[in-house]
């Protein structure tokens, strides 16, 4: 029925599209911007695989329709490492084993940048409740919950470095 | 899954949005978080012909201090008010019931308004904000009109408001002092709907309760206070056995359905329990100086 | 079919010289520096780059030039008639290019039915009659994934419903035929049996104490969170097939696929990308597959189809069902010295279990597990019902999951009902380490073990003897806390040829080493990783053997046209089968490597020793050929008479399976209000052997402990009794969170196997098998006071509500 | 599912069991009916579009009425099917007058089936309670009104005009029917013939 056309900011950069209305935002980010890196779980916005970041917040991208990204901006794994420089959480993710089959990797590294940003040191429980939207079958969540704990201080060794610097 | 075509309109304002409706009907449905909607059209469960997203409306998502009551806009995230410092402060059974919502990411999207206008016996705001007793503002063609929360539920996923009107904002008011209040859920896992859960809003004086609302959670077709629980606290003291009588109260009353979640037998004697729960936290919360 | 025991008597001789007393220990072998990274190591895993920036590549992932979308319309009746498809609608909607029933499989080669993995028959598309819900009825080819999921929605079949039969015990009385395709009309499928019968008996006549308990393992679902998918990609031109598929065994499937399909085998390349976790569900062919590639047979185009959630959770994948009747006895002294076993396994509408063909029960027998007794029998019947085919070995070494629960659960019976403390039961009742290798009354032989060490370390690691203490105290106050134990024996690593094929493949495995001149090394191996870390556990293999760093040997799976033939990756078998080769193939280059360094140093063979990394003169080190100098040689000034090149092949045939083992204890807390179950503490101390990578290890153990919590509280897969799926969504299949899932605290014992080459065992599926036990013992030991003596799994908080209730405890 | 109940009607037997049969009082009567025709004898068959809440679904149903014992009971078989999936409902019925009422006592049982179910579990039942109550009360309003028009003399009025009562008007019928729960009534005699509604609807929310 009706096509629109999108502009959205993916990963810091403007791209146009046109959509239908009922096109998934995670189908959009998938098909139409090649960026696989973003998975599908399931039918029910239960697991959490599809996550990214729709203006600055993590959301279930397979939950909300590309049109409603008109105007935005749109941050998927692919546009974590700056610069081949890797983001701390993808660190962390390596150093500690938090990840066997990889596929709800990217969805977890997503939820768990916002996580950071508004709580940079985190508790066991409060990651554990924070990453509570994201299913993993592989890992037991441990190891995801050390990856997080290793980047948060990194970010935070970061930061006291900045301001130092500042 | 993949859900059905649709048209779709993003209305910049609440009139345009209420003259949408007004204009194509039953067929058009508000598009809000959506993780309601969203999930049963991609089932093809639901295929409305028109979609109207109010998430372009700037004026219908903030946390205001209205000296008696709280205005929450219909459009606020549910993160906002599980992060919100005036809610974690003064409405603990608020910050309760948002910190048990769905989940994580689910929050960053589903909305007050979208929660109660939808009128979902599972979910937690109606419960809450029966024991608030708070006030819903919704507006139409013909301007906005007051729906008291009692007479805001009506029947199975069916509200009060007509289907041209939009709810716009929620007023709660500001708990009376010496008053506590708690929400207290069980549900399978994190995610999952309640199996049962109580929210409960006592005024206490000297030992007993003055006034009590206590709101139940997927334990009847049609969200509604337990009536019977709040007479048996009402005017008594708050002792183990008056605790005791509004739990059973409250069990006796409520009319859960069988499903996953368990045995309507089961489900009586949980509410019984999480009432009984409920009643205690808010109590502890009354006498260390309310709220 | 029925199986006879007794030729199996001489399984598995053990080769002469490999001495079966080993020691146990705990601390990690380490033979070489960080630099080479052998055994040992907790290397980062070489695949993770691309999985931590979204480069992995899933079958999803895979887009063709000119690939259309296939979409499948379901039943949802569990048994009716097909009267008629009507899907002249969809056929009329733009982009909608094909649809495909059971009738276009029949005329294009009786494709409408498929072998199973146990050789029974499996529908791909019904053309009378649906036999499950939710089963594939019909499928749609479009130009687009939207337009194919449309044109489903329009496609009307008409039914005629008929009763289902649910309930396997009802199926047995045969008044409701689910397969009315089979001569013999009856829904008993085959007989199987185990131990010796008459011994058995015999037993339980002297027996001073006898306990018995009914017992099912509900149907649960491996829900890993990529579902199952096929791009299927036939060329007309080349007449060559490629099909991308989610698939845990390649090469059986290319072989399967050529018999059923007459595609010439040469032209069809079966390439099994990344997996989104398999565990045991993407073993079988399912009916989606088959119908996908003859869609790009017909279309001559590629055709994708991806599974939804909701298909994939209510249409295969699905695990155990087992219904068990199960007898312990015991003499006066609290020995154990019987077990009787009868069972009723649910295979649903066919017989698709991923089994060795000789085993229709799968290794069950194990189930005399870590006790040493007289005598046991198993009998087994398999039933057909209307539900899915199946079942998958979930993580599990075919039914040891089944096995393990029963006879653990029946021991924590046993002890309470003796009064004495679970943990001391069991000391007396292991099998000593002494004992092996150890005959198992129902035909096993335990490679090695040391069941006591690993109890012990479990119960120091959390002061059992005060927990129990504290257990008294609150029991006094009214509180209720349980403690459970669960000491298991797996048997894994399938399997010696003699006994164990998949449709007559032995089930060897295999590795092909190729070392590059420049010293760098590429290996790729028969099995096929769905998230275990072999790129960067073979590699450590190699680097062990042949002192090549673990980062420059390229390690490869899963393309038939290049991976050497092999059975794939379930089952635990990996580093049992295919490690092994690898350790093997290793060695024959290492051997080369000797004539190559002997040559190049003018000495004999005789005069020189590796070391790490090196052929070295005895006695005189510094005179030596490193690996990566014989490597050159071997491009550049190989003796001459000798060919160049430095590679070898290896197909290992397993002399014995391994036999894994751990003690696992549980700590729980009940809520008497609600009934609701808190894992307070749950320690797992697991022996696989020798270790490759500590860190894999224990991500294998704490992936497979959080699978086992999910059956002891969660999942189930719930039908009514019309046959319908009731939790055919995330929504309602409870797969546990970080939260429901406990921190979990890990110890190891180290009791090397003497017949694998590197001493290892598998590991992947002990924590599925030893946890649900574990934490079933400790619920039913917080309740035992209250008369109860067990709950089937999952254990909700409403049947420990009854519980309590019926014991008019409140909260 | 089993589905039980009784309600009490304002008129007799006779002229309930009348009201029950007559096509045109019942297709106002089912929500979303949107035609149902006698098709042969005692059968029916119709189109229900049924919405509750954001989930709706169009039903084709066949109806049959068998053991029909006039006018004391009737048992009647339900096959509606649609895309979102099936129901399959059978209803005894009995009816015994009581003064000027009738006394309605039903027992029956209904399978959900199809996406619908697997998807709408948690409501089925109470989707099938609300439907229940707002058939039986569409039913008495239509014995109600012929009582009046039987003593005023008139023909019986027809059926309101617009034929589905319509969103609103169902989600007041259905507190109307909760509300008179939740008054501990005295116990009421219950006299006259309904019929089960035939369609059960689930709606579905995931998650919210």
């Amino acid at each position: 029925m009706s096509k629109h056309t999108v502009t959205v900011t993916v990963n810091g950069q403007e791209v146009t599209r046109e959509v239908d209305a009922r096109t998934l935002l995670v189908h959009f980010v998938r098909e139409d911007l090649d960026l696989t890196g973003t998975h599908i779980g399931c039918d029910t916005t239960n697991c959490g695989a599809c996550t990214v970041h729709l203006n600055g917040t993590a959301v279930k991208s397979c939950t909300v329709f590309a049109v409603q990204a008109d105007g935005g901006t749109v941050e998927t794994i692919e546009g974590l490492a700056a610069g081949g420089e890797l983001h701390p959480l993808q660190e962390g993710f390596w150093e500690k084993h938090g990840l066997q089959c990889g596929y709800c990797t990217p969805g977890m590294i997503m939820t768990a940048k916002e996580l950071l940003a508004n709580n940079p040191s985190p508790s066991e429980d409060e990651i554990r409740w924070g990453i509570s939207g994201n299913l993993c079958r592989c890992t037991g969540y441990n190891k995801i919950v050390e990856a997080i704990q290793y980047a948060a201080e990194k970010l935070r060794a970061q930061e006291s470095t900045e301001e130092v610097v500042a | 899954m993949i859900p059905g075509e649709f048209e779709y309109h993003a209305p910049a304002s609440v009139a345009e949005a209420v003259g949408l409706l007004d204009r194509l009907g039953e067929d058009a449905k508000i598009l809000a978080g959506g993780h309601s909607l969203i999930p049963a059209m991609r089932f093809r469960l639901a295929a409305p012909e028109a979609l109207i997203d109010i998430n372009g409306i700037a004026d219908l998502s903030y946390i205001r201090d209205a000296g008696n009551h709280l205005a929450v806009g219909a459009m606020t995230r549910e993160a906002e008010l599980e992060h919100s410092a005036v809610v974690l402060e003064r409405f603990p059974m608020l910050a309760d019931a948002g910190r048990l919502i769905a989940d994580p990411l689910v929050r960053n999207r589903g909305t007050l308004g979208g929660n109660l206008a939808h009128a979902d016996p599972a979910n937690d705001h109606p419960a809450v904000m029966l024991a608030y007793g708070a006030t819903l503002v919704a507006q139409g063609p013909s301007g906005t009109r007051e729906i008291g929360v009692d007479d805001f539920f009506v029947g199975l996923f069916e509200s009060a408001l007509a289907p041209n009107e939009l709810l716009v904002e929620v007023r709660i008011p500001v708990p009376g002092p010496s008053s506590g209040s708690a929400y207290v859920k069980m549900e399978r896992k994190v995610g999952d709907y309640a199996i049962s859960a109580a929210a409960v809003n006592l005024t206490v004086s000297g030992g007993s309760c003055t006034a009590a609302r206590i709101g139940l959670t997927n334990v009847s077709a049609v969200p509604r206070r337990a009536t019977g629980a709040e007479a048996a606290l009402v005017g008594n003291a708050l002792t183990d056995d008056a605790i005791e009588a509004a739990g059973r109260a409250a069990a006796q009353e409520c009319d859960p359905s069988a499903d996953l979640r368990g045995s309507v037998e089961y489900k009586r004697d949980v509410t019984r329990v999480l009432v009984k729960r409920a009643i205690r936290t808010a109590m502890e919360r009354a006498q260390g100086g309310g709220s | 079919m029925t199986h006879n025991p007794d030729s199996r008597q001489e399984m598995h001789p053990v080769p002469e010289g490999a001495s079966a007393t080993v020691e146990t220990t705990d601390d990690v072998r380490v033979t070489t520096p960080d630099t080479i990274c052998g055994m040992g190591h907790r290397m980062k895993r070489k695949e993770d780059p691309r999985f931590i920036q979204g480069k992995g590549r899933y079958v999803d992932d895979i887009k063709l030039p000119g690939m259309l979308y296939m979409d499948i319309v379901r039943s949802p009746y569990a048994h009716a008639k097909i009267l008629s498809i009507d899907a002249s609608e969809a056929l009329a909607t733009p982009g909608v290019l094909a649809v495909i029933t059971g009738k276009d499989l029949q005329e294009a080669g009786d494709l409408h039915w498929m072998p199973t993995l146990m050789s029974d028959t499996q529908m791909v598309l019904p053309i009378d009659k649906v036999v499950y819900y939710a089963q594939e009825v019909c499928a749609v080819v479009a130009t687009e994934r939207y337009i194919a999921a449309d044109a489903i929605e329009k496609v009307f079949v008409d039914y005629e419903p008929l009763d289902p039969v649910v309930d396997p015990f009802e199926a047995m009385k045969d008044e409701i035929i689910v397969r009315d395709d089979k001569e013999e009309k009856t829904n008993h499928i085959w007989h199987w049996e185990a131990g010796d019968e008459a011994a058995t008996d015999q037993v339980f006549a002297e027996a001073a104490t006898v306990v018995e308990e009914s017992m099912h393992i509900p149907r649960i679902h491996v829900a890993s969170i990529e579902t199952c998918g096929m791009v299927a990609n036939y060329d007309p031109v080349m007449g060559k097939m490629q099909l991308y598929m989610t698939t845990q065994a390649p090469h059986a499937i290319r072989t399967v696929f050529a018999l059923v399909s007459g595609l010439p085998e040469q032209k069809i390349q079966v390439i099994s990308p990344d997996i989104g976790g398999g565990f045991g569900g993407k073993v079988p062919v399912y009916p989606g597959y088959v119908v996908c590639a003859v869609a790009s047979l017909v279309t001559g185009k590629p055709v994708k189809w991806i599974e939804d959630r909701s298909e994939n959770l209510q249409a295969d994948s699905f695990a155990r069902d087992y219904h068990i009747k199960a007898q312990m006895a015991a003499d006066a002294d609290g020995r154990i010295t019987g077990l009787r076993v009868k069972t009723l396994a649910d295979n649903g509408a066919a017989d698709a279990a991923a089994n060795p063909s000789k085993f229709p029960a799968g290794l069950y027998s194990i189930c005399t597990g870590s006790y040493d007794m007289k005598a046991a029998h198993v009998a087994v019947d398999g039933v057909y019902t209307n539900k899915p085919p199946g079942g998958v070995a979930y993580r599990c070494s075919f039914r040891v999951t089944e096995a393990v629960h029963m006879i653990e659960r029946m021991a924590d019976i046993m002890a309470h009902e003796r009064g004495e403390d679970p943990a001391d039961f069991r000391l007396r009742n292991f099998i000593g380490p002494d004992q092996f290798p150890y005959e198992s009354p129902t035909g096993w032989e335990y490679d090695s073990g040391n069941y006591e060490a690993a109890l012990q370390k479990a119960m120091d690691m959390l002061d059992y003897r005060a927990l129990r203490q504290e257990q008294a105290e609150k029991r006094a106050r009214g509180e209720l806390m349980g403690i459970g134990i669960s000491s298991f024996t797996e048997v894994v690593g399938a399997g010696p040829s003699r006994d164990f094929d998949i449709l007559g493949i032995k089930m060897f495995d295999s590795a092909e080493i190729r070392i590059h001149p420049t010293g760098k090394a590429i290996a790729r191996f028969g099995t096929k990783s769905q998230g275990q870390g072999h790129e960067t556990t073979y590699a450590q293999i190699i680097a062990e053997e042949l002192g090549i760093p673990a980062a420059d040997i390229e390690v490869e799976e899963g393309d038939t046209d290049t991976a050497p033939y092999g059975l794939g990756t379930y089952a635990s078998r990996s580093t049992p089968t295919a490690g092994a080769a690898g350790a093997m193939a290793a060695r024959k280059i290492k051997a080369k490597a000797r004539k190559i360094a002997a040559y190049l140093l003018e000495v004999g063979e005789d005069d020189l020793e590796w070391e790490t990394d090196r052929w070295q003169v005895k006695g005189s080190p510094d005179q030596h050929k490193t690996i990566q100098e014989i490597s050159f040689a071997a491009y550049t000034n190989h003796p001459q008479g000798m060919e160049a090149g430095l590679e070898a092949t290896d197909y290992y045939d397993p002399p014995n399976l391994t036999f894994p083992f751990g003690s696992y204890i549980c700590v729980v807390d009940i809520d008497k209000g609600t009934g609701e179950v808190h894992v307070r503490r749950f320690v797992a101390v697991d022996d696989c052997g020798h270790i490759i990578n500590p860190m894999v290890v224990e991500g294998q153990i704490e992936g497979g402990l959080t699978q086992g919590l999910a059956p002891a509280l969660y999942e189930e897969i719930v039908y009514d009794e019309y046959g319908q799926n009731l939790t055919g969504t995330l929504a309602d299949y409870l797969v546990p969170t970080a939260v429901e899932s406990p921190k979990w605290e890990l110890g190891k014992t180290i009791t090397p196997s003497p017949h694998h080459p590197l001493g290892a065992k598998g590991v992947g599926e002990s924590p599925t098998v030893g946890a649900p036990p574990a934490i079933a013992n400790a619920v039913v030991d917080a309740l035992w006071h209250l008369g109860v003596r067990h709950i089937d799994i999952p254990i909700t908080p409403e049947k420990v509500w009854r519980v309590l209730r019926n014991a008019g405890v409140n909260d | 599912m089993n589905v039980s109940g009784d309600y009490v009607f304002e008129g007799s037997q006779d002229l309930v069991w009348d009201t029950l049969l007559d096509p045109e009082v019942l297709a106002s009567v089912l929500p979303g009916c949107e035609k149902l025709e006698l098709v042969g004898e005692d059968e029916y068959e119709g189109d229900l579009k049924i919405k509750v809440g954001p989930v709706q679904g169009t039903f084709s149903a066949k109806v049959n009425l068998v053991n029909i014992d006039k006018p004391n009971a009737y048992t009647m078989k339900v096959d509606g099917r649609g895309a979102p999936g099936f129901v399959k409902a059978t209803g005894n019925l009995r009816l015994a007058a009581d003064g000027g009422q009738t006394n309605l006592t039903y027992d029956g049982d209904a399978q959900v089936g199809g996406r619908l179910a697997s998807v709408g579990q948690r409501l089925i039942e109470s989707s099938a309670k609300a439907i229940i109550k707002q058939t039986m009360d569409g039913l008495n309003n239509a014995v109600v009104a012929r009582v009046a028009a039987e003593e005023a003399g008139e023909e019986a009025p027809p059926p309101p005009a617009d034929a589905a009562p319509s969103q609103a008007e169902f989600a007041a019928a259905v507190a109307k029917e909760v509300a008179k729960d939740l008054i501990p009534a005295p116990v009421r005699t219950v006299g006259i013939v309904v019929i089960l509604a035939l369609v059960l609807f689930v709606l579905y929310t995931l998650v919210t």
